[in-house]
């Protein structure tokens, strides 16, 4: 009889996992974020919430945050992850810092690590002057620091996750490779204060690069010391930026002090700010209301609607982000090869109702492959673009005639019943469940083949797609700057980053093209036409949504520039009124 | 000398048991599909994957890796946690073991003695009014899901009334919430428990030899009632802490607690192999030692067992 | 002059789902300071059950004591007293030892506390006061090394030792009463006799009344002063010791005598016994109940209980052998002793 | 003194009456039967007795009333509270909930009950090798659940779902069951250890009867009672720990459903739309107390000590 007590108690303890199920935003930025966006459009949210005009300042300057998940590293060469990059953006300092301008649109490159810079006629050499910072143990930042942690980044052995960003870098490729020593790459100290970095070919969003975590500064000796625990705890690090890390305990909160020894120490008004870690959405919605924390990233389209008429509470909703929700073929695939087949299943859902059903209303509909939020310089992609897409739904009222059409091509006779298809979802929780259970009525419905829903953990999800077994596949896809070429370059043949087996010699050669276009209006005709080739003409992949920002915070908190493409450090907040 | 011995036997069969244990969970979790190298962005350079195979020695043969494996865990070190390079699993469970134990131990203690005593109380009314709503409030403890109890704890005494933090961990105010609801299960545990032991005992002929005395009606409970029927108990007992320990899982992620319970849950979700065979070795060393101290424990409380031990 | 004891129409049934057992149906006796009385009759004949209801051990709703039965002892009514003056009454004034001493110890309590708790109940609250006097209390039922024996365990000693030890905890207060719930049967024989031996001797040495309750007439013969036969809930005859073992005028009586074994037989002889089992107390039983099983049953034994006959002094019966018309019947016991 | 009245044949003796002499008052009932009683008796065992048939009745004859398919999506009503045309209301996807609801509860009386007896089975085989042959096998055996009973079942159970892949019926019967036998073995071997010292027992052995049968024959029946208690007690712990698993995607797969999916897909706003999560979880928890008093009920009616 006591043994099935240990039973029965067991299976409440068996409720355990319950954490990382529906609630868990890991928004590391390829899985899919549930980010809900509004109904209001996401300019005059803009407008409203960028108040930076001054507040009489508290006495004590704090502020309360929280994270979903805890970051795996803030080794700047080692971590991947949206957190870990939250956390080194405030306790580093990066060559530059992007800021949004305010009241305009548009984005402006800020002095950060660097003083001043300048390039040569092609912009092939840019040249950096620093300011003088100092490390945290006020030892003053030199222009080594950023030489060593360039090649630390790009050296075979580190084996940094993000080392093709410095892919325009001078010899790159031979010394990622390993077959030519670090200091052929194109970066290199003229003196302590200046810094030199030369490309293969000029990149019009190289300025977009030195905002970047891989051209953040390290320091050796510090390396050197702790080897294989940098990074991995508070005391494991050494900050240059506005703060630095106070302590860190794991699982529960980081917290990061102001830095004295920061170059613009004085304009920085927070003295401490404590990032909770905090995995269960409810408990963080919970949290923000009681005022236990400041700012709060809203998960669900209710939670949103709750805090949405609040008092002392200023909303961020419907800020378009970087990233496109999208389904992916297996070109190699007997059924997927035909692209008729492909642009079928692409047309075959409607995308409003899939963002009320599936997203609960908070992704805004997309029918191109680059978000909304991307532009080539001022022009912004979409608005010139149009909706690939919407016309291929227009061409091809009836998406199971193309169906038919491809099938035949195929020889795979005309009845859609006799198909088998699997949807591959890389994840397990209630909000995946909702998504495949509705992908797989519209399909059994719009197109009468019969679907299957394949759930698997995010692990064993990215195992079959980079095999090739799946038939469709479903992700996010996160542009790391605003620039078509960072969301366009990874179909490119050679670099098959989404695994659809997709190559096209026509769209290869646009895209080379595009890279050393710097007039602006050309290289944006580019992207179109290779666009137009992705989606229309092949459909290789089948956007669906862009995700959204959508976050309250409270009306004391000031100096706040959300954007899609800002920096997320808190430099310039305050708090002006806090009870 | 006999007692030596037991001991002696007991820790033998303890090793063995751990032995299979670790053996059977390594092999098993080398069975999981998927890659622990998934959290990683966009598509791997060739280089990371070797690199970060060879740090965690994934790369060699799966006997070798399991021999390996025994060595570290002879001198007590589980290796290093997958998902946060640099971070120590033995150093983890070690920070992280207190923060649960402490949680866990005042919601078991609570839990064991609320239990206890609603089980006299339903024994003594049998198959009257407060026997069943003894019953029904341990029934209900044990099916509502915690995942419903606590948000609503939260909603109530934290966002509405303010009286205590949503979350986190540190202060008593922490702590009211998570352990309230990690009692609920050894309450209901204990209540039908002692019932049905109390049951038993009072139907013993020592009883009627009590109030034959004149002992009053409470002394007949607390002294020679109470502590007969609490020596079974004691048996559940490894039981209950090991599911002190699970049970936190939930209740340590909802309240944000640094214990063993979130790291445990964060390595599931991250195929993070290093920690969750550490702290599946954890909780069978756990388990194993407190089977072993509850059965000690039990021969120093129960007279009866210790003289057979020396007569064998 | 006052009885010790005196227990008047005592009736109690038990509440059972398949009806009212009617355990004990409306006796009375009484018993005087210093004396012996046994209450003899097969197992089911409520002799326990009236021991038990004198210490009002028995616990309602699931049994009842009938309204008008009513137990005096010094002046008070057993029935009606208070749950506290009943936690006085219980091991001072009357105090009781059970059959079974395997089951009827706490195993998780030394002997010595289980004596000394009963004495720091009622005769004193010093602790060293009350070790002495347990310590005396079990030197005078001749346990072996009584030091050793206060810090053992129940379940260190022997059978006949744990019963010494149920001795000493009903002694302990010096009861005027000690009930002995068959004392002997769950002992092996030769232990039965020291601990009948003791008995006597305590019973004599602390000038206790005691009630012996038995089914063994080799156990009574010579320690009660008086018997009472009881049969299916009533006492059908009652009387000096003398009275019952020789000039009993009860069949059941006899039968009882009857199927003692006798060493003065000859071997050849067959051992008698009773054919048939006692009636189900669940029944009216309106008539004399040992009708059914009784040799010299005549048909007035079947319909009426006969009414209490006194022989002479103590010794009375009811059964409708002694009526005037009844024939003249040559006890089936008496016949052993006048060949 | 005696009435003198009393006519004379009156006094004939006629002797013991031997129809009589035997009478029993109750009628001698067997053992079932006298538990039947008994438990027929206890109101609340009882109750709990009917409410589980009313449960078992609605998961089979509800989807057929409800006039709604448990798949059928309609985006038009999502989230609908409950109304006339949808009893229980609707869910994300606008499906009607009455109807998954029963059929939820196929799915999970099914895995709960099924897993209750595999464990069951194979707890009294093992238990029962255990306790007969002792010495050596058992300390082995002993070892082995030792090793099972040590680790919380939560790893196993989600460890061999994921390895087990993408879960069917069997797959979760097969996680569920894993580590759940220790349970009714360990309880299966203590009773018994009782029962193999008894006379019974050694009377068949002496007799020379297989010891494969001793078992069966002898050894199981008396354990029945208390392995039928464990086994009502063991059913909610399954259904909840279906629940749990479909919590964390790895139990009844979409299309069909179970309760546990269901208060899994209600969790994260049932602060906002509780009553998608409220029928669900009010049918587990009168599964969970109708079977636990029943068993509660069932234990009492079995248990030889409570005879009157």
């Amino acid at each position: 009889m006591k043994k099935q007590r240990t039973l029965s108690f067991l299976f409440v303890a068996l409720l355990a996992l319950v954490v990382f199920a529906a609630c868990n935003t890991n928004n590391n930025d390829n899985a899919a974020v549930d980010v809900p966006d509004a109904g209001t459009s996401a300019q005059d949210n803009q407008a409203q919430t960028n108040d930076i005009g001054e507040g009489a300042l508290d006495t004590v300057q704090f502020l309360n945050l929280a994270l979903g998940e805890e970051p795996r590293s803030i080794d700047a060469s080692l971590t991947s992850e949206a957190v870990g990059g939250t956390i080194l953006t405030n306790i580093r300092e990066p060559l530059t810092r992007i800021i949004p301008l305010y009241p305009e649109s548009g984005y402006m490159f800020e002095p950060a690590g660097a003083r001043s810079w300048e390039s040569n006629a092609d912009g092939t050499v840019w040249t950096f002057h620093l300011n003088n910072n100092y490390w945290e143990d006020g030892v003053p930042v030199t222009a080594h620091d950023y030489v060593f942690s360039m090649r630390r980044t790009v050296a075979p052995e580190t084996g940094a996750p993000l080392s093709f960003m410095l892919a325009p870098l001078l010899h790159f490729d031979e010394v990622n490779a390993g077959e030519l020593p670090l200091e052929s790459l194109g970066v290199r100290a003229i003196d302590d204060m200046t810094l030199e970095i030369s490309l293969t070919s000029p990149v019009p969003f190289f300025m977009n690069l030195t905002t970047d975590r891989v051209m953040m500064p390290q320091r050796e000796d510090i390396i050197a010391l702790h080897g294989e625990r940098y990074g991995s705890g508070g005391e494991f690090t050494i900050a240059n930026g506005p703060f630095r890390i106070e302590s860190w305990n794991q699982q529960s909160s980081i917290v990061l002090v102001r830095n004295e020894h920061y170059w613009d120490s004085d304009n920085v008004r927070l003295d401490t700010v404590t990032f909770h870690i905090m995995t269960d959405a409810t408990t963080r919605h919970h949290a923000f209301e009681a005022g236990e924390i400041d700012i709060v990233a809203v998960t669900t389209r209710q939670w949103r609607d709750h805090f949405y008429g609040m008092s002392g509470v200023i909303p961020t909703v419907g800020v378009p982000t970087q990233t496109i929700t999208y389904a992916f073929f297996n070109t190699d695939d007997e059924l997927f090869q035909n692209e008729n087949i492909r642009r079928a299943f692409m047309i075959a859902i409607d995308r409003v109702e899939l963002n009320e059903v599936a997203f609960d209303g908070f992704r805004i509909p997309t029918y191109g492959w680059i978000v909304p939020s991307i532009s080539v310089g001022e022009y912004n992609f979409r608005e010139h673009a149009g909706d690939p897409i919407r016309e291929l739904q227009a061409n091809h009222p009836d998406p199971r005639e193309l169906l038919i059409q491809g099938m035949q091509e195929l020889g795979l006779g005309d009845d859609p019943s006799t198909l088998n298809v699997t949807f591959n979802l890389a994840g397990t929780d209630e909000w995946f469940r909702t998504l495949g259970e509705y992908l797989q009525q519209i399909y059994s419905v719009n197109l009468g083949v019969n679907m299957q829903i394949n759930f698997a953990e995010w692990g064993i999800f990215f195992d079959n797609v980079q095999n090739g077994n799946f038939q469709i596949g479903f992700m996010g896809w996160g542009a790391f700057f605003n620039e078509p070429f960072d969301v366009l370059n990874i179909f490119m043949s050679e670099t098959n980053a989404v695994h659809t087996g997709w190559a096209n010699a026509e769209f290869d050669e646009l895209i080379n093209r595009a890279m050393v276009e710097l007039d602006e209006w050309e290289r944006l005709q580019l992207y179109i036409q290779a666009e137009r080739i992705l989606i229309y003409d092949e459909a290789a992949v089948m956007p669906l949504a862009t995700t959204t920002l959508n976050s309250f915070r409270r009306d004391f908190v000031r100096g706040v520039r959300p954007s899609t493409f800002g920096d997320a450090v808190l430099k310039y907040h305050y708090t002006s009124g806090r009870p | 000398m006999k007692l030596v011995v037991y001991i002696l036997k007991r820790l033998g069969l303890m090793l063995i048991s751990l032995f299979m244990i670790v053996t059977i969970t390594f092999f098993l979790m080398r069975s999981i599909p998927g890659d622990p190298l998934s959290h990683m962005a966009r598509s791997l350079p060739e280089q990371t994957r070797a690199n970060f195979m060879a740090r965690y020695g994934l790369d060699q043969p799966l006997f070798n890796q399991y021999l390996i494996y025994l060595r570290n865990l002879a001198q007590g070190d589980l290796g290093e946690s997958l998902a946060f390079p640099g971070r120590s699993v033995t150093e983890t469970i070690g920070r992280t073991s207190p923060v649960s134990a402490q949680g866990g131990g005042i919601a078991l203690a609570i839990g064991l003695v609320i239990g206890t005593v609603l089980g006299i109380i339903a024994a003594l009314f049998r198959n009257r009014l407060p026997d069943y709503i003894v019953m029904i409030i341990a029934i209900l403890g044990v099916t509502v899901p915690v995942f419903v109890i606590a948000p609503l704890l939260q909603l109530v005494f934290a966002v509405r009334l303010g009286w205590l933090p949503t979350f986190g961990w540190g202060t008593p105010r922490h702590m009211v919430m998570p352990v309230m609801v990690m009692a609920f299960l050894p309450i209901a545990t204990y209540a039908r428990y002692m019932k049905s032991s109390m049951l038993d005992t009072l139907g013993q002929d020592y009883i009627l030899t009590a109030q034959s005395k004149g002992v009053s009606e409470t002394n007949v409970i607390l002294k020679h009632a109470l502590r007969n029927s609490l020596l079974p108990a004691i048996t559940i007992l490894s039981g209950s802490i090991v599911g002190i320990f699970t049970g936190a899982f939930v209740v340590e992620s909802i309240f944000s607690i640094p214990g063993i319970g979130t790291h445990f849950v964060t390595s599931i979700h991250n195929n993070d192999y290093t920690m969750i065979m550490g702290t599946t070795v954890f909780f069978a060393v756990l388990f194993v030692v407190m089977q072993f101290v509850v059965d000690f424990i039990y021969v120093l409380v129960d007279p009866r067992i210790k003289l057979m031990h020396e007569t064998h | 002059m006052e009885h010790l004891l005196n227990v008047r129409d005592l009736a109690v049934s038990f509440h059972t789902h398949a009806g009212e057992v009617k355990a004990v149906r409306g006796i009375n006796f009484h018993l005087d300071k210093n004396e012996t009385l046994a209450f003899v009759g097969e197992s089911g004949c409520g002799k326990t059950v009236t021991a038990k209801t004198i210490l009002r051990l028995l616990k309602p709703p699931f049994v009842e004591i009938g309204a008008e039965s009513s137990i005096e002892f010094q002046g008070q009514d057993v029935i009606k007293m208070s749950k506290k003056n009943l936690q006085k009454y219980r091991g001072k004034d009357v105090s009781m030892i059970f059959q079974d001493p395997m089951t009827s110890l706490n195993p998780t309590m030394t002997c010595g506390k289980q004596i000394m708790e009963s004495v720091l109940l009622h005769v004193t609250k010093n602790k060293k006061e009350a070790y002495d006097i347990a310590l005396d209390t079990l030197k005078m039922v001749q346990i072996p090394d009584p030091e050793k024996r206060m810090k053992q365990y129940p379940h260190e000693l022997s059978g006949g030792m744990r019963q010494r030890i149920m001795i000493a905890i009903a002694l302990s207060c010096k009861p005027s009463i000690l009930i002995a719930d068959e004392p002997t049967t769950a002992l092996d024989v030769t232990i039965q006799a020291q601990v009948i031996d003791l008995l006597r001797e305590l019973k004599t040495a602390t000038k206790a009344a005691v009630i012996l309750v038995t089914h063994d007439l080799g156990v009574v013969a010579n320690f009660a002063d008086r018997i009472q036969v009881m049969y299916a809930g009533k006492i059908v005859e009652r009387g000096t010791a003398q009275d019952i073992f020789y000039k009993s005028r009860h069949p059941y009586t006899w039968a009882l005598l009857n199927s003692v074994p006798k060493l003065a037989k000859e071997r050849k002889q067959a051992l008698y016994s009773l054919r048939g089992t006692p009636p189900d107390l669940i029944l009216p039983l309106e008539h004399c109940p040992f009708a059914a099983r009784c040799q010299y049953c005549m048909p007035i034994c079947k319909e009426v209980f006969p009414e209490e006959t006194v022989i002479d002094g103590q010794h009375s019966v009811h059964c409708f052998l002694t009526h005037p018309n009844a024939p003249a019947v040559t006890p089936l016991y008496q016949m052993e002793v006048s060949s | 003194m005696m009435k003198s009245d009393i006519p004379k044949e009156k006094f004939e003796i006629i002797g013991a009456d031997e129809s009589q002499q035997e009478l029993i008052g109750r009628a001698r009932v067997s053992y079932m039967k006298d538990a039947w009683r008994r438990l027929k008796e206890n109101k609340t065992a009882m109750a709990a007795l009917v409410v589980l048939c009313f449960l078992i009745l609605m998961c089979i004859i509800g989807p057929m009333i409800s006039g709604h398919s448990f798949e059928e999506i309609n985006p038009a009503h999502r989230n609908q509270p409950p109304s006339s045309e949808h009893w229980f209301g609707t869910d994300r996807l606008g499906r009607d909930l009455f109807t998954r609801v029963w059929t939820g509860g196929r799915v999970s009386i099914i895995i709960g009950v099924s897993a209750a007896l595999i464990a069951a089975v194979v707890g009294i085989l093992y238990g029962g090798i255990c306790a007969y042959f002792g010495g050596m096998v058992d300390v082995i055996m002993m070892r082995i659940l030792e090793i099972f009973a040590s680790v919380p079942s939560l790893i196993y159970v989600v460890i061999f779902s994921i390895v087990l892949g993408n879960a069917n019926l069997t797959t979760i019967l097969v996680a569920l069951c894993v580590a759940a036998w220790v349970g009714p073995a360990r309880l299966v071997r203590g009773q018994m250890l009782q029962i193999r010292n008894q006379e019974f027992v050694l009377a068949a052995q002496a007799l020379g009867v297989s010891s494969f049968k001793i078992i069966l024959k002898h050894m199981v029946p008396n354990t029945l009672s208390v392995v039928i208690v464990a086994i009502t007690f063991a059913v909610p712990g399954f259904i909840f720990t279906e629940a749990f698993l479909s919590f964390i995607g790895l139990g009844v797969q979409p299309p069909n459903t179970s309760w546990g999916a269901l208060v899994a897909m209600a969790q994260s706003e049932f602060m906002f739309f509780p009553y998608q999560m409220f029928f669900p979880a009010i049918m587990i928890a009168l599964t969970m107390l109708s079977f636990t008093l029943f068993g509660d009920g069932l234990r009492d009616a079995l248990d030889p000590r409570l005879r009157k």
